[in-house]
């Protein structure tokens, strides 16, 4: 009889918890927004952090949860930004446009002014016609889908990343005139990140006609052999491979491709710009080309931020960290220099106001792009990308 | 005795803990790089692990005892006992005045709760659409399909790319949406209906696999990963509205959507259709030696499903503004399937439940960030092993027999 | 002799089995079989475990298709049809419905819904009428449930009639199964050891239970048990089948008397 | 000629790796019907197991051999006791519900264990330590096998055989075949099924996590990840050999892994999946047992 009865109560707590879930957050948000509504500028200036932080692809965004906080402690140290202390408010998306609303509407109805984010270009254009409505500053470190700031739609959005267009034109480029290859295969993991740039870089070699596409196509990402593309890309008598996607993929690539005695250049993105693949391609890492933004080696930001990773998680920062720190940097100070959360001071702030960052000393153009984010190509030698150009 | 047991479930939880302590060592405890050469060990995390595991067996010990005592207790029974949940919830003496509460409540919710929490309500009441729509096939006719995200995928693409190349609007689109889902599940219905089993379950994991990647793939047609952005929200006699107005009337759109579904369900449930279905998932045999005819019956439940998926597509759309083939994954179509056996097999009522603790129970866990869906997925396994019919058993409809005319 | 006698019946056969054998890869499980059902007769089919009883079942009602022979059947109205190979749910419409050996109820529907579902293909309403339930839909619908009543009250069952079918006595679904092999409104109504399990006292009632439904359905029976008993004092006609088969054929009395009959199934059968 | 064979080495390399997993699947498949996604999983903490390990050997300064053949051993064991223990929590509570309960929980259980590594360990992808050494004689192959393929491929065909002898002729193989058939009948001649079923997961995990250690070495990195796409495909050999025959996975794996390869090699690797799905579908509905699997008829 009692097991029923606790059935019974189980059953009414799960069908009532949408209602006490409800209530709970609604009475939570009315205590979170009565002091702020008593003095705006009184207390605390809440960074949205939106992005993949769990599911497959948390790796990619749960860096910029460690950059956006280590950004907010230093400045917090200092007294905080407009006497207002930072605090950061992680918001999970997995990268999929569905959760990326919620995410969205959750931070604006947490009267989020700033985020950084979202992640995955797909889920940021989900998210961006909510935080366009809202007026929120959206700022983020890896969204590279070249429409995104090119159409000119969301004036609210920022970011610290250079977008495909622009990579696959300097992959291309330095493919074509650096290399001297005539032959490229162009390859990508068929994701929006990967296939933008491929898709830029394959119409930049059409363009320059010094070289020739022999081979375009997608693999599938999370495959554990790729022998039949690299196959084909011997067949195709390719001399150079252009390859649009993340390290993972990248590596795998790179090992298959030298086990079966294929040594042809091998040239990337951002996506593999990463320490990681140097880890897990180990010598096979050796040669590859890679696209990024320049940082300079005497970069003091860089280092630090670096320093400070290791100092507080005890561990190297993972994919878009420097990216998402600068963005934390350039959100939290045009903040600070407008002196106030307001949307359109923000945004002539971040237009103006230059600032130090691990990217580089940047502003923001009238679309949204970051200027002083200078592209360049690196080499890993030695285990460590160099750069080349 | 009651301390008797104590001493015993606590001796079982210190086992328990032992154990779990152990398995989780060389997880929780050691972290390599095989590149530097070091290791880092963090023996904290066990005692955590270990005290944690404790109290978490020592309760798990107690309620699956309950729970099989209850069940023993059950079997010995022949009349079925009804649970006094769902005995209140069928007594039309409080099922009536409930459900005109809760339709009350659920009319008037956007005015007063926030636009996030109208918002996550939306993407809830779709997939409690998708879930009854997934009911009707998996649940009713018993065709486990695997693939039913790739319906919802076809709404959300018929939607997107009329509205992209024809700026057709929403309410234009959605007849259009329904014929295109019945077109799809027909299609795809044909060649894999006479498969059993799991052996249909995986060819329709198979077919959706196919959309999606045909949507990745085919650039030309479907933008690629890129997906399609800008998709025109539903139009209101043209007059233009904010994103949280948007909210609002998505919200009423929805609502109405989700009546008018269950009224559909709810009648087929108990019509011919609903019990030749039923009949099919009980013994396909008998059914068809009873005159069904079971192909026919099948496509039925496949098509039907696979119109309300692409209605729901969509709304989706239409919702989201935008969509890419990274939504139409096959974890959807776990994560419905789970709305469907979680709520309970069959059962409208259930499946309700079962899509809002699925699609809510995420975003109200946003405060345990990280580790959100380990609770998440830990609560599934937790219901199915205390609830596994589902948290509301279906029931059949008791008939009334008028005996005079009968006799 | 026996061959000429069932050609001269043909307007007077409701199924007509000829030559009909069933191969499963090597095994030959039915071998030249001829049957013939007349109206209002009760066939008994019987024969040792194996004999392949229950195959010629299925092969007559579509579950197989046999490897030769014909099949044809006699319905009331119109045209006489050859039914091997057609599907099983066609052959039911026709109006040859059968129970199961191992029951075969849907166990999570009522007693009265499992009859419902024998009414399905003499009922006609689709999605459409459903959702909308208009007029025609709900006296349909009130039909059913009153001849599904109906039949539960022939069998003896309206007392139970909202009791799950998987909660219900054992010799109780059996009933339940016949009654949803009437409520198909069949000319021929095939029994796969209806008697299987029973007591004496209930085999009685199920034997007193055919005959009125014999009468009262102007139905044919054909009946495949073991309980000689009952087939002895119930059956018109008696085929005997061994090894796929028919080894005899004829009254009770014939049957019981023929030598190949008692050698097959001396000491094999406690029944007999 | 050539550009056939190297696809279909590659064919055949990818397949192994598929037909690895695939084994422990269908053994679990076949004796208690369940779909189960946690295997996935099984197979990702085997190969974290063995990262761990080699990780710490490799600190210590051990030989690579030895590194992998202890790798091996402390991630069957470890693999199996978590096998072991999923199953008594999630789908031992659940031998007598409905038959989509332990399917969803072991969805629940995929994404326990999913999060559980990732949150313990890293999200990140890490480099799995290249254990397998390159034997030179393989050199002159190597432009259609490497070692850590032959390794990969002699390891299923001798995993297939001792299982299927294991199978035949051993007494908790014919307990495990008579459960397959009929659990209550089983049960009902003696057989003690809730024992042949913790063997079968304990057997099934250990498979797992040879694979798991064998892949992460051949592949060279690891994620909480790598285990879902594994378990699909692991499925879809599992199924497309005939559900249960320890032969049949491997050969579905095998089938696989070809048309993945042949249709990337002459049509596009945009579209492998799609043709690898579209055979599985074309096998099926004219086999619906699958390959090798036992083409019952209808018992009414």
């Amino acid at each position: 009889m009692k097991s029923k009865w606790i059935m019974t109560v189980l059953g009414v707590a799960l069908a009532g918890m949408l209602a006490v879930g409800c209530g709970g957050e609604k009475k939570e948000e009315t205590k979170a927004e009565a002091p702020k509504q008593e003095a705006p500028a009184a207390k605390k200036l809440v960074l949205g952090v939106a992005g993949a932080q769990s599911g497959d692809l948390a790796s990619y965004g749960l860096p910029s949860v460690n950059a956006a906080k280590l950004v907010a402690k230093e400045l917090n140290a200092k007294g905080g930004v407009n006497g207002m202390m930072v605090e950061v408010l992680p918001m999970d998306d997995q990268c999929k446009p569905e959760l990326a609303t919620n995410a969205a509407t959750k931070l604006v109805s947490e009267k989020v002014s700033i985020v950084i984010g979202h992640i995955c270009s797909g889920a940021t254009k989900a998210a961006l016609p909510i935080y366009k409505d809202a007026k929120v500053v959206v700022m983020s470190p890896s969204a590279t889908s070249t429409e995104l700031t090119q159409s000119g739609n969301y004036p609210n959005f920022f970011r610290t990343i250079s977008y495909d267009l622009i990579q696959g034109n300097a992959a291309a480029g330095f493919a074509t005139a650096e290399l001297k290859v005539k032959k490229i295969a162009v390859i990508h993991d068929k994701g929006d990140y990967g296939k933008g740039f491929a898709e830029s870089a394959k119409k930049a070699i059409e363009d320059g006609k010094v070289a020739k596409v022999v081979l375009f196509e997608g693999i599938t990402p999370g495959g554990v052999d790729y022998s039949a593309v690299i196959q084909k890309i011997k067949a195709a008598g390719a001399d150079c491979v252009l390859f649009g996607g993340y390290h993972p993929e990248a590596s795998k690539i790179v090992t298959q491709m030298h086990k079966k005695g294929m040594k042809i250049a091998f040239v990337s993105d951002d996506g593999v710009k990463d320490d990681t693949f140097i880890k897990t391609a180990g010598p096979d890492a050796e040669g590859v080309y890679a696209t990024g933004p320049q940082i300079l080696a005497d970069n003091e930001v860089f280092k630090k931020a670096l320093a400070d990773h290791q100092k507080e998680f005890g561990s190297e920062p993972g994919a878009f960290y420097s990216q998402a720190y600068a963005a934390a940097q350039a959100l939290l100070n045009a903040v600070a220099k407008a002196g106030s959360t307001d949307y359109d001071k923000v945004v002539a702030a971040l237009r103006s106001e230059y600032i130090e960052t691990p990217v580089g000393k940047i502003k923001f153009d009238a679309k949204g792009d970051a200027e002083g984010v200078s592209f360049s190509v690196y080499q890993v030698k030695d285990g460590k990308y160099v750069l080349v150009k | 005795m009651v301390a008797a047991n104590i001493i015993k479930h606590l001796k079982g939880a210190l086992i328990a803990s032992i154990w779990l302590a152990f398995l989780t060592l060389p997880i929780m405890v050691i972290r390599v790089d095989t590149v530097e050469k070091t290791v880092t060990w963090r023996w904290m995390h066990l005692a955590y692990m270990a005290v944690g595991s404790f109290v978490l067996a020592f309760i798990w010990n107690i309620f699956l005892e309950r729970r099989d005592r209850g069940q023993a207790k059950k079997a010995l029974e022949t009349v079925e006992r009804v649970s006094a949940l769902s005995q209140f919830l069928s007594d039309p003496r409080f099922a009536r005045p409930l459900m005109a509460f809760g339709f009350l409540v659920a009319a008037a919710f956007p005015w007063f709760f926030s636009m996030y929490q109208t918002n996550i309500l939306v993407s809830a009441l779709i997939y409690v659409v998708l879930g009854l729509g997934l009911n009707i096939t998996v649940g009713l006719a018993g065709l486990l399909d695997l693939g039913y995200v790739a319906f919802y995928a076809v709404g959300a693409y018929t939607y997107a790319l009329l509205n992209y190349h024809f700026h057709l609007g929403f309410w234009a689109v959605l007849p259009m949406g329904a014929v295109m889902g019945a077109f799809f599940g027909i299609l795809l219905g044909f060649p894999v209906l006479r498969l059993r089993g799991d052996y249909l379950a995986i060819v329709t994991l198979g077919f959706g696999q196919i959309i999606r990647l045909v949507l990745e793939n085919w650039s030309a047609f479907s933008f690629g990963p890129s997906g399609i952005s800008n998709i025109d929200r539903p139009g209101l006699f043209g007059i233009t509205y904010s994103v949280e107005q948007a909210t609002t009337y998505m919200y009423y759109i929805m609502l109405a959507l989700v009546v008018l579904t269950i009224f559909v369900t709810a009648r087929l449930k108990d019509s011919r259709i609903g019990r030749a279905w039923l009949a099919l998932r009980e013994d396909e045999i008998a059914c068809q030696a009873m005159g069904i005819d079971n192909t026919r019956a099948k496509l039925m439940a496949f098509a039907l499903g696979a119109t309300l998926a692409s209605l729901m597509g969509v709304v989706f759309a239409a919702k989201t503004t935008f969509i890419n083939p990274a939504s139409f994954t096959f974890m959807e179509s776990a994560m419905i399937l789970a709305i469907v056996v979680l709520g309970g097999m069959g059962s409208v009522l259930g499946v309700i439940l079962g899509a809002f603790m699925l699609m809510l129970l995420p975003e109200y866990l946003r405060a345990f960030s990280e580790y959100r869906m380990l609770i998440f997925g830990a609560t599934m396994v937790l219901i199915m092993v205390f609830r596994p019919q589902g948290l509301v058993r279906a029931k059949r409809k008791v008939y009334k027999i008028n005996t005079e005319a009968a006799g | 002799m026996a061959q000429n006698m069932n050609e001269l019946n043909n307007q007077n056969t409701v199924l007509s089995v000829r030559n009909v054998s069933m191969n499963f890869g090597g095994l030959r499980a039915l071998s030249e079989v001829d049957l013939d059902v007349h109206p209002g007769e009760v066939v008994a089919l019987i024969g040792p475990n194996g004999a392949g009883k229950t195959t010629f079942f299925n092969c007559i009602t579509g579950i197989y298709t046999p490897t030769e022979g014909v099949v044809t059947a006699y319905p009331k109205t119109g045209k006489p049809r050859r039914i091997n190979g057609m599907r099983t749910n066609l052959v039911c419409e026709l109006g040859m419905a059968r129970t199961f050996q191992n029951i075969r109820l849907f166990p999570s529907m009522t007693a009265l819904e499992n009859v419902m579902i024998g009414r399905h293909c003499r009922t006609k309403t689709g999605i459409l009428g459903a959702v909308l339930r208009g007029s025609g839909t709900r006296r349909e619908e009130q039909e059913v449930v009153d001849k599904s009543y109906e039949m539960l009250t022939k069998v003896g069952l309206e007392k139970l009639a909202n009791e799950y079918s998987r909660n219900l006595p054992y010799g109780a679904q059996r009933r339940l199964e016949i009654a949803r092999a009437l409520a198909t409104e069949p000319f021929l109504l095939l029994l796969d050891e209806p008697a299987a399990g029973m007591n004496p006292q209930e085999t009685e009632e199920l034997k007193q239970m055919v005959i009125r439904i014999r009468e009262e359905f102007k139905v044919s029976v054909l009946l495949i048990e073991h309980d000689m008993k009952m087939v002895m004092s119930l059956s018109d006609r008696i085929y005997v089948m061994e090894y796929g088969r028919i080894i005899s054929t004829g009254t009770p009395k014939e049957v019981s008397e023929d030598p190949q009959v008692i050698r097959a199934y001396l000491g094999e059968d406690d029944d007999a | 000629m050539e550009y056939f064979l190297q696809l279909f080495f590659g064919g055949l390399s990818r397949g192994s790796v598929y037909a690895l997993i695939a084994l422990g699947y269908t053994m679990v498949y076949g004796i208690i019907e369940l779909i189960n996604f946690a295997h996935g999983e099984i197979y990702m903490i085997g190969a974290f197991m063995g990262l761990i390990v080699a990780g710490v050997l490799t600190a210590l300064g051990w030989p690579a051999l030895s590194i992998l053949a202890i790798a091996l051993v402390v991630s069957v064991l470890y693999s199996a006791a978590y096998g072991y223990t999923v199953e008594k929590i999630a789908y031992k509570p659940l031998r007598n519900a409905p038959r989509l309960a332990p399917l969803i929980s072991a969805i629940g259980m995929s994404i326990l264990l999913q999060n559980y590594i990732m949150l313990a360990q890293t999200p990140d992808f890490l480099p799995f330590p290249r254990l397998i050494p390159e034997l030179e004689f393989m050199d002159r192959f190597s432009n259609y096998l490497g070692t850590s393929d032959m390794f990969i491929i002699v390891t299923s065909l001798v995993v297939m055989i001792a299982l299927t002898f294991f199978i035949k002729f051993t007494r908790m193989g014919k307990a495990m075949r008579a459960t397959a058939q009929n659990r209550k009948m089983a049960m009902l001649v003696g057989v003690n099924v809730d024992q042949v079923i913790s063997a079968t997961f304990v057997i099934g995990s250990s498979l797992a996590a040879v694979g798991g250690v064998l892949i992460g070495a051949h592949v060279g990195q690891i994620n909480f990840a790598i285990g879902f796409l594994a378990g699909i495909k692991a499925f879809t050999a599992a199924v497309l050999g005939g559900i249960g025959s320890i032969p049949g996975a491997v050969l579905g794996g095998l089938v696989l892994g070809w048309a993945e390869s042949f249709a990337t090699g002459y049509v596009s690797s945009d579209y492998e999946d799609v043709f690898a799905f579209l055979l599985l579908v074309v096998i099926l509905i004219f086999r619906p047992a699958g390959l090798l699997g036992k083409q019952r008829a209808q018992k009414v």
